[in-house]
């Protein structure tokens, strides 16, 4: 009897697992590969590594060369945004907060502005002292709410009936998808203040997020065309017999539907640009990254590059886990309504 | 009349385009006469005076700027041409293992696949490159001289390559075929399951029909996916500078940081960008143009 | 009696010479009821979709409710039509992203101008008219066919209108749902309301029409009151459709 | 080739000449002190130059020449912003007005200074460097020649690229140049074995190297690649900034000279007020004959610079001398009086 049951879950442990003979050579090396590896890693956490670059500069990574005694004002921007995102994805009861939400992602970034280079009573701080985790999500939630708008008109003048609107907007979104992105932000960084007139002068930071901003749009643009081109043409006709007028069909119909079918592609746009910013690293920002490699230039902690890797890794990799996750949820709601 | 108003709604929009070019382009000679840039093409006939480690046309400090940028479109080309068969092998790997009964290897696929898109490219090739393969240091691979990977590089029946090509190389091969993964396992999943079915009815082995049955029908909607995956690598190849591979992107950035010629530089570089996406974006074109006469005769 | 529809010898050809609608002529009296039949590709939906300038025409005139259309596009007028008149489609066409009463508010909201509090009002009500109140907060895809439907002609009515098209209401239906929307058709009918219906239901049409149009490649075959259509119809291709409708 | 190129040019300069009405604007140190803040470009990168420390500031040569600019024109060496740059960005940056200053290891040569090439203005040097080469000691490298084949890791788009182009070259040893972005790049695959070499400044080479895990296993070679004057630099067009800054290096130097240090500053001041007949310490702390004022600055501004910063020989010790974390010893670096070169012209 015992034994019995013993063949019998053996049986579907082996139906799961080992199918045929390729199978089963291909389970034994695989976990024999998994094995091998867990050994080596483990061996090396607990013998080899040295974590002292990560472990005295926390603060470091998350704010950059932040003024010491400012650094609450970053804190609480992130705190913010995070519950913002916490509100997104599980809706409160109340209909009023429910309504402001998109109102009150809107205002996060007068808010991030606000407590970052204070101003109204607070210390002035130059976007030069950002840096870190806080500069990576300045950049990546400023280009991306600018862009958004952006791509969205962009997706409609290439549908435009309207000649030039349409030539104008093709070439503008095709050339950006064939540039690399560096191009575009050495385009941002170096290049930018040469086509501005002397004496109007836009610090860095501004310049990585404008030229963020033209890239992805870009990318969103083909989105949302995507979506538009989904939405099946009854939806325009019956929005137009109930009197509604061109506008009011793409502002009450078509922009929303179009969002809500791009929603997954917009999601992989955000979750790339949020890695992208780590090229402001090659081109003198300090952002996550950036903090990584001046920290490693110190000479006390020359030669700690796995470590460091290792825990920026695991801090890009949570965050756009996170996102993905949320997307996720995000989705599964939006598919009933 | 409403013919009029669209033509002169249009004519204004080409006006205000026009202008706002104007305004730039006249603030840009306006900075470059102050700041004696200037603007002229002569100095790419003039020696480079740097070296290059990597080459594979001849190439001395004499030769001229235009000759280092050919060598870094070169380089840029030859670690493009790898990663692209490379990845596509690995992604179809990959994107088959997602699609597999075998749970081992279907989690272990798709913990690589989130895990390779959900972290920076930049950050997985400096981890490559310093980690990898300068980490290596005395321990290295030695398979009875036909494969030997160390501090110095891998080296492949005698093909010998860089540390900083191979690891550019891993890197985006690494990177895409995450990608192209996904584009795969879409495509597969994209034919209707009554195909599987019926294959399986007709008593196809399951490989058989996924070669016979399934993936020419899931070709169509995999062509699009893997252009737009070729076009993101080729791209993505210009993240060398930062470990340190000659491509053209890093030639470049010398070239700019010897002459300050930064606006040429960038035109330059733009140009050789439009051309290498028209021929990526047209030869995909053509093999998806021969899949689909393909497909007619079969249908 | 005042008349609503007035269409004067309208045609439409496709691009490739085919003639979707060829010199219709036809007229509905206030509080009417027209029902037009028809093999499928015989123009009937394209007819119907002139009225409000969801397909524009070729040659002739149509006048509805005093304002007139012809050939030449007048995105103005089309629009003061479309405020007066309430279309119903074969594929109900709701709004997949609003819930139930928002979908029947956005119009009144933003074309007619009218406050939330009554809009919602009166969308509440129509709900109750129909006797799905109770999916008011609810989204389309959690509706059925037939529900989906009743949303749809409560979506048109909310903007009080003096004109009702529809265009094949029940055909994406299941049978059993059928009759849920047709009895909301009846009522509306009997009410006074104004209605054009493009439909292959024989037992409604006999039963609320004041008027069958029978139409056959885009032209106008026969055009009687119901007792004659059915019963003794006048033309030989009227009588084949009907035998075939039998079957 | 050469058609569609001066084809290009003719255009070009077609263009520029409709806007040739342009005329010069108010030099940039009116600027800084309308703004009440100085933008010095550093690298970051460079332990004993510039570099992130755990507090996250910037520390380093660099750095401290930076806060005595800052003391000199806006008046407190608080009133700095560090904007770190890429060796690509630097002349571009001050070009287009992203920075004020760049002070961040570059090595004053003639094309950078012309207006026919990066059209930049020197400040004196604040450091004399030389170009060198560090090898393994347990690679038997000895000299140059031994380095035949032999892979080198170097900072790319840097005048040490070109140096040890030239110096190879010359002497018609083939080389294999490794290039890298970061210094702290070219450091660490050197340190793991990519090549058999680096090269750098010398004080860079030695400021790597008190990093490495065994400094004493490092040698650095004798052969001297080429002088490498390190000094910041303003934008060429501007010579009022560019004067403003000369002098403050000067003050810094004149301060080791006359013996005022960041301590006894006061008591200098003290004694130059009280002792008339002590003209040239009067001159140079703004007692008397109103200098500053002459190129744009407060007449005292050498007070707020030595307050700030101490004299150079302060500012070397701190960063670089024997208590620090790099130390270098002097040599050059001294002033004249010493057998350096460091000499200051006259506050007169």
């Amino acid at each position: 009897m015992y034994l019995k049951k013993i063949n019998k879950n053996f049986k579907k442990f082996r139906e799961i697992l080992l199918l045929n003979s390729l199978n089963n050579f291909l389970t034994i090396i695989l976990v024999f590969a998994i094995f091998i590896t867990f050994l080596q890693t483990f061996n090396w956490l607990i013998v080899n590594s040295k974590w002292t670059a990560v472990t005295t500069n926390i603060p470091l990574f998350v704010f950059g060369t932040f003024p010491e005694d400012q650094r609450w004002r970053p804190f609480i921007w992130i705190m913010s945004l995070l519950t913002i995102c916490f509100l997104s994805i599980v809706p409160p009861k109340w209909k009023w907060l429910r309504k402001n939400l998109l109102i009150a992602w809107i205002g996060m970034i007068p808010l991030g502005i606000f407590l970052l280079y204070g101003g109204f009573g607070i210390q002035t701080v130059m976007s030069r002292n950002f840096g870190g985790l806080t500069l990576t999500i300045l950049l990546t939630v400023c280009s991306s709410m600018f862009a958004l708008p952006i791509g969205i008109g962009l997706a409609f003048c290439r549908q435009s009936s309207l000649f030039v609107v349409k030539k104008l907007s093709s070439i503008y979104i095709d050339s950006m998808r064939a540039v690399p992105l560096i191009a575009v932000l050495f385009f941002g960084q170096l290049l930018i203040p040469l086509f501005l007139p002397l004496g109007l002068e836009i610090d860095s930071v501004w310049r990585a997020i404008f030229a963020f901003t033209l890239f992805v749009s870009a990318y969103i643009a083909e989105d949302i065309r995507g979506g538009l081109q989904a939405i099946p043409h009854t939806q325009i006709e019956s929005a137009k017999s109930l009197g509604l007028n061109h506008l009011q069909i793409i502002r009450f119909i078509l922009i929303p539907q179009s969002l809500r079918i791009a929603l997954p592609a917009l999601t992989n746009q955000v979750i790339g640009l949020f890695q992208n910013t780590s090229l402001m690293s090659i081109l003198g920002l300090v952002e996550l990254l950036g903090i990584g490699r001046s920290i490693l230039a110190n000479p006390k902690f020359i030669g700690q590059y796995i470590e460091v890797y290792i825990w920026l890794a695991s801090v890009y990799w949570i965050i756009c886990t996170l996102l993905a996750l949320m997307a996720k949820y995000l989705e599964k709601r939006l598919k009933i309504a | 009349m409403m013919r009029y108003k669209r033509f002169f709604l249009q004519l204004i929009i080409i006006l205000l385009f026009i202008g706002l070019v104007g305004i730039l382009i006249n603030n840009l000679i306006i900075n470059l006469i102050r700041t004696d840039l200037g603007f002229n093409f002569y100095w790419l006939l003039k020696p480079a005076s740097f070296a290059l480690s990597e080459h594979a046309l001849p190439f001395s400090p004499s030769d001229s700027y235009a000759w280092a940028l050919l060598i870094g479109w070169i380089n840029s080309l030859k670690v493009i041409l790898f990663s692209l068969i490379f990845s596509t092998i690995l992604g179809i790997i990959i994107g088959l293992s997602r699609t597999s009964k075998n749970i081992l290897i279907k989690k272990i696929s798709s913990f690589y696949i989130t895990f390779i898109r959900q972290t920076p490219l930049l950050l997985q090739l400096m981890f490559w490159y310093f980690v990898g393969f300068l980490g290596l240091k005395n321990k290295f691979i030695n398979f009875s001289n036909i494969l030997k990977i160390n501090t110095q590089g891998i080296e492949f029946f005698g093909l010998s390559l860089t540390p900083e090509f191979s690891a550019l190389f891993i890197g985006l091969s690494v990177f895409t075929s995450a990608f192209i993964g996904e584009v795969i396992r879409g495509g597969i999943i994209s034919v209707e399951k009554g195909q599987w079915e019926s294959f399986r009815s007709l008593g196809l082995s399951e490989r058989d029909g996924l070669i016979k049955v399934i993936i020419p029908q899931a070709l169509p909607a995999i062509i699009p996916g893997l252009t737009s995956q070729y076009l993101n690598l080729a791209k993505n190849s210009t993240l060398a500078i930062a470990i340190g591979y000659s491509d053209i992107y890093a030639i470049n950035d010398t070239i700019i940081n010897q002459t300050g010629r930064a606006i040429e530089c960038f035109i330059i570089l733009l140009l050789t960008f439009l051309i290498l996406n028209l021929s990526i974006t047209n030869l995909m074109e053509k093999i998806n143009k021969l899949i689909n006469k393909k497909q007619i005769y079969i249908n | 009696m005042n008349t609503i529809i007035k269409v004067k010898n309208i045609s439409k050809s496709y691009s490739r010479g085919l003639l979707a609608l060829d010199n219709v002529s036809l007229k509905v009296n206030q509080g009417k009821v027209l029902v037009i039949m028809g093999p499928s590709g015989s123009g009937k939906s394209t007819l119907i979709r002139t009225f409000n300038g969801l397909e524009t025409f070729d040659a002739g005139e149509i006048e509805i409710l005093g304002i007139k259309i012809n050939q030449n596009y007048n995105e103005r007028r089309i629009q003061k039509i479309r405020k007066r008149v309430g279309m119903v489609f074969q594929q109900f066409n709701l709004f997949p992203h609003l819930c139930i009463l928002d979908n029947i508010t956005l119009a009144p909201l933003n074309v007619q101008k009218r406050s939330r509090v009554e809009a919602e009002e009166y969308g509440m009500y129509l709900l109750s008219q129909m006797g799905i109140s109770m999916h008011a907060e609810k989204y389309p895809s959690q509706l059925s066919g037939g529900e989906q439907q009743r949303v749809a002609i409560a979506r048109t009515l909310a903007l009080k209108p003096e004109l009702l098209l529809f265009d094949e209401p029940t055909s994406a239906l299941d049978p059993e749902r059928i009759n849920e929307v047709l009895d909301v058709m009846r009522k509306l009918a009997q009410d006074g309301m104004t209605m054009v219906v493009v439909t292959h239901e024989i037992n409604f049409a006999k039963e609320v029409s004041d008027q069958i149009l029978f139409m056959d490649s885009g032209k106008v075959i026969e055009t009687s009151t119901p007792d004659i259509f059915f019963s003794n119809a006048k033309h030989e291709r009227s009588r084949k459709f009907l035998n075939q409708l039998d079957k | 080739m050469h058609k569609l190129l001066s084809g290009i040019a003719f255009l070009s300069l077609l263009i520029s000449g409709c806007s040739s009405s342009y005329q010069k604007d108010t030099s940039r140190l009116d600027l800084i002190k309308k703004r009440g803040e100085l933008i010095c470009g550093v690298s970051g990168q460079i332990a004993g130059f510039s570099f992130l420390d755990n507090d996250g500031k910037y520390k380093g040569l660099d750095v401290d020449i930076c806060k005595a600019f800052a003391a000199g024109i806006v008046g407190d060496a608080k009133k700095l912003q560090y904007r770190p740059l890429t060796a690509t960005e630097r002349f571009t940056a001050i070009k287009t007005g992203e920075i004020d200053v760049l002070s961040r290891n570059t090595t004053f040569t003639l094309s950078r200074d012309s207006t026919g090439g990066n059209g930049l203005s020197f400040a004196p040097i604040v450091f004399y460097d030389s170009q060198g080469i560090m090898v393994k000691k347990e690679s038997n490298i000895k000299n140059i020649q031994d380095l035949k084949n032999k892979s080198i890791c170097v900072g790319s788009g840097t005048t040490t690229e070109q140096n040890i182009n030239d110096v190879f070259e010359s002497k018609a040893i083939p080389y294999n140049p490794i290039k890298y972005q970061d210094a702290s790049q070219v450091s660490a695959s050197y340190l793991q074995g990519r090549c058999s070499a680096m090269t750098s400044d010398r004080s860079q080479l030695a400021s790597a190297r008190s990093g490495f895990p065994n400094p004493a296993g490092h040698i650095i070679l004798e052969d001297v690649l080429s002088k490498e004057p390190l000094s910041p630099a303003s934008d060429g067009t501007d010579n009022k900034l560019a004067d403003a800054l000369r002098w403050i290096i000067f003050t810094l130097i004149t301060a080791e000279e006359k013996g005022i240090t960041k301590e006894n500053i006061d008591e200098k001041v003290k004694l130059a007020k009280n002792n008339p007949q002590l003209k040239s310490l009067r001159r140079f702390l703004g007692v008397d004959g109103g200098l500053g004022e002459k190129i744009g600055l407060r007449n005292d501004f050498t007070i707020n610079v030595i307050k700030a910063t101490g004299n150079y020989g302060e500012i070397y010790e701190r960063n670089l001398g024997e208590n620090s974390d790099v130390t270098l010893s002097r040599n050059s670096n001294k002033l004249y009086i010493n057998g350096g070169l460091h000499f200051s012209p006259p506050f007169n």
